[in-house]
């Protein structure tokens, strides 16, 4: 089991990710362009300091223990919560975490596929943003092994 | 011109799971080309689905997507016959739009 | 977090046991991976290019490809691709599926099958070539491999295609049987198909074209056979060439029974 | 180049009379080498550094392709004289110095690439070496072409590189990695430093990773 210490180490991570990104629920606008241009985990995390998404079993990040090839990783991120507005995909180690995010509706359940490049091993996470502007998480580790003849 | 997407909708009880292939590049704008120049970005980044013509779904991508993309989505209450339309938009500014009936 | 746990502590036993273990479980990855990308490939695009292109008129001779003998008769799409590499007295040739597609390109719709051969692939009409070959596998899915020996020809052609099976040669000594003359071998962590037999349903020729997901391309046989000889250390096989086709031959009558998956997805 | 070819098998068949008739009268074993020569010939064309010279077999090669397309093992005498005609080749390293870096070594082994068409020229070759062999156990992607090289050198007893001992089997691990076919007439492992696939240097940090000590590989 993850300490109280881990935790909030992980939770944030996820807030630099999510600062970084510019998509805290109180800097979301209608184009995220800011979203898509943190280049590191170090760019993110100098943006810390928003509430702390919180890791959460009523989300769910699913996706292979070992890719084959990073160019194409299949991911899942849902939320069993009643009121998701947001899922997004987020890539730890990519030069940009934020990967896709999913606009929720009445009609559509909080529950997507994508696939998403990886330049390396990472966690990967799916975080759900509630309409009350609360993040929750749920993050795997995904290896990226050297495939064929490394040529 | 793109080419066009495959779309399949499939109804099972009162859910319509969608599954959606683009044919896109993708690039992700890290990449260096035989010269070593870096080839610009060029990807998808809005992504809208439609139910019967009502807006259900809207998305937005960076370029860490996969080359010809691949998304589903959950769909609630769409019937056999209903339309599911999608569409796409990069950032050069090209777009798509495609239909499929639920089945 | 509990799954993370557990993962620590198998990856922790597998280092204490056996490599083999540790392989094992690397392998169930590998393929759980795949498991995850089969439902969605992205070969499927290629698909309705190609049976677009099939019906569309196109060239000097605005016609389409509807009239193709690919020599289940004219127009015959379905178990074509199961029955070729085969003769045709036309060409007096013994034909691959795409450098049969040339013939029709240019007998039916006038274009310069030359030129397409020289295009590189994934460009101009040689996309169009892949695209085609693409749908006409994907009309055959399910189907099994019965290539005809009943010509001479198509009996010369597996023999030397066997001769080149085996040709060792290049900066490294590789011959295809380097990789693929055994059974149960890998490359780092990719299966090796035995293709002096018939590897099994869906693997090896009952596979390609393919999407490959490493560059996002949809290979053709000849491309596979291309990058085969370019990784063995070769020179440039021609696009069509009688070696591509008599190996062609060699492992399509090999993988007789076969139940082709093509178009696959690859690594 | 494509008609030259088709002619050729054309023509070859109209010799045995197997044209018409259709029937089962394949051309001798002989002529369809002959023609497998020819067809390779016709099929290949120069592309960057890998040009059509590479088809030229040496005695080896040519050898041990009949033997493999037979399906029967090379005549024991021709498999004596390849061997000694290729351990003739190999060129042992001035002054004994047999072992480099191991590090380097891990990297060069971990190497797939060079020497292919869309390699440039005078790029450093890698040795491809986990393509075939597991090496150091932490590399989970190895393939099984060849056998395992874990514990290479704890196996054979090397617990001192200096050791007089140890020389015999440092001496057979050089000339194996240079030219396999010195050992074995029809060994499916490349010839690093015959072909010039690895220089000197590159060999040692790879002879320092399976025999050194140190090397994770021993541990």
């Amino acid at each position: 089991m993850q300490t109280r210490r881990e935790t909030l180490k992980q939770s944030a991570v996820v807030a630099g990710l999510l600062a970084g990104t510019g998509l805290m629920p109180q800097q979301a606008a209608a184009y995220e362009t800011a979203a898509f241009a943190a280049k590191t985990a170090a760019d993110v995390a100098k943006a810390m300091g928003a509430a702390a998404p919180m890791e959460s079993k009523d989300v769910t990040i699913g996706g292979p223990d070992i890719a084959e090839n990073g160019a194409v990783v299949p991911l899942t991120a849902s939320s069993s919560l009643p009121n998701v507005k947001r899922v997004l995909v987020l890539v730890e180690k990519n030069p940009a975490a934020l990967a896709a995010f999913f606009n929720v509706t009445a009609d559509v359940e909080a529950n997507f596929a994508v696939r998403v490049k990886m330049g390396q091993s990472s966690d990967v996470y799916a975080v759900a943003i509630t309409n009350d502007n609360k993040a929750f998480y749920a993050k795997k580790e995904v290896k990226v092994t050297l495939g064929g003849c490394g040529g | 011109m793109s080419d066009p997407m495959r779309i399949r909708a499939q109804a099972a009880g009162n859910k319509t799971t969608v599954r959606v292939l683009m044919s896109h590049e993708m690039e992700s704008g890290q990449r260096k080309d035989s010269s070593g120049k870096l080839v610009p970005a060029h990807f998808i980044s809005e992504v809208k689905a439609e139910h019967n013509g009502k807006v259900v779904m809207t998305a937005e991508w960076g370029p860490a997507v996969s080359k010809n993309p691949f998304m589903q989505f959950v769909v609630k209450g769409a019937a056999k016959g209903d339309k599911i339309k999608v569409s796409w938009k990069d950032n050069k500014g090209d777009s798509r739009t495609d239909e499929a009936t639920v089945s | 977090m509990k799954k993370l746990i557990l993962g620590a502590t198998a990856l922790a036993a597998s280092l204490a046991m056996t490599g083999a273990f540790a392989q094992k479980s690397a392998a169930d990855g590998i393929a759980e991976y795949r498991a995850l990308l089969a439902d969605g490939n992205p070969a499927e695009l290629y698909e309705a290019k190609g049976e677009d292109l099939w019906k569309k008129k196109r060239g000097p001779k605005n016609a389409s490809l509807e009239q193709c003998d690919l020599g289940q008769g004219p127009g015959v799409v379905k178990g074509a691709f199961v029955s070729l590499p085969r003769y045709f007295a036309d060409t007096k040739r013994v034909q691959d599926l795409e450098s049969r597609l040339v013939t029709c390109m240019e007998t039916l719709q006038g274009l310069n099958g030359a030129e397409i051969a020289k295009t590189p692939f994934g460009k101009g009409e040689m996309a169009n070539v892949t695209a085609l070959a693409t749908w006409i596998a994907a009309e055959s899915r399910g189907m099994k491999f019965n290539l005809s020996q009943s010509y001479a020809e198509e009996q010369v052609m597996y023999e030397v295609g066997k001769r080149l099976f085996f040709m060792r040669g290049g900066s490294h000594d590789f011959s295809c049987a380097s990789c693929h003359g055994e059974d149960g071998k890998r490359i780092r962590l990719q299966d090796l198909p035995n293709l002096t037999k018939n590897p099994g349903n869906g693997i090896g020729f009952a596979a390609w074209p393919a999407y490959r997901v490493s560059n996002g391309q949809m290979w053709s046989m000849q491309l596979r056979l291309n990058d085969c000889y370019r990784q063995q250390r070769f020179p440039y096989p021609l696009f069509g060439s009688d070696a591509t086709i008599a190996l062609g031959t060699y492992m399509g009558v090999n993988a007789k029974g076969a139940e082709s998956i093509a178009p696959a997805i690859k690594r | 180049m494509k008609k030259q070819s088709k002619l050729l098998i054309a023509s070859t068949l109209a010799a045995s009379a197997a044209l018409l008739v259709g029937c089962s009268t394949l051309p001798s074993s002989a002529e369809l080498d002959k023609m497998t020569a020819e067809v390779a010939k016709a099929s290949f064309r120069d592309q960057g550094i890998a040009k059509t010279d590479r088809l030229v077999q040496d005695a080896a090669n040519r050898e041990c392709m009949v033997a493999d397309v037979s399906g029967k093992p090379l005549d024991e005498k021709l498999a004596k004289q390849i061997e000694a005609a290729n351990l003739a080749t190999i060129k042992w390293p001035a002054g004994g110095y047999y072992i480099g870096d191991w590090k380097e070594g891990e990297k060069i082994a971990q190497n797939g690439r060079g020497m292919t068409w869309s390699d440039k020229a005078g790029s450093a070759n890698g040795g491809n070496c986990y393509n075939c062999h597991q090496i150091d156990k932490k590399e989970i992607s190895y393939g099984t072409l060849g056998p395992s090289l874990y514990n290479y050198g704890k196996i054979r007893g090397v617990k001192n590189l200096y050791a007089p001992e140890s020389a015999a089997v440092i001496q057979y691990t050089w000339g194996k990695i240079y030219n396999s076919r010195a050992y074995n007439a029809c060994s499916q492992m490349p010839r690093a430093g015959h072909m010039g696939v690895l220089k000197e240097d590159q060999m040692k940090h790879i002879m320092a990773l399976l025999l050194d000590p140190d090397s994770p590989v021993n541990k």
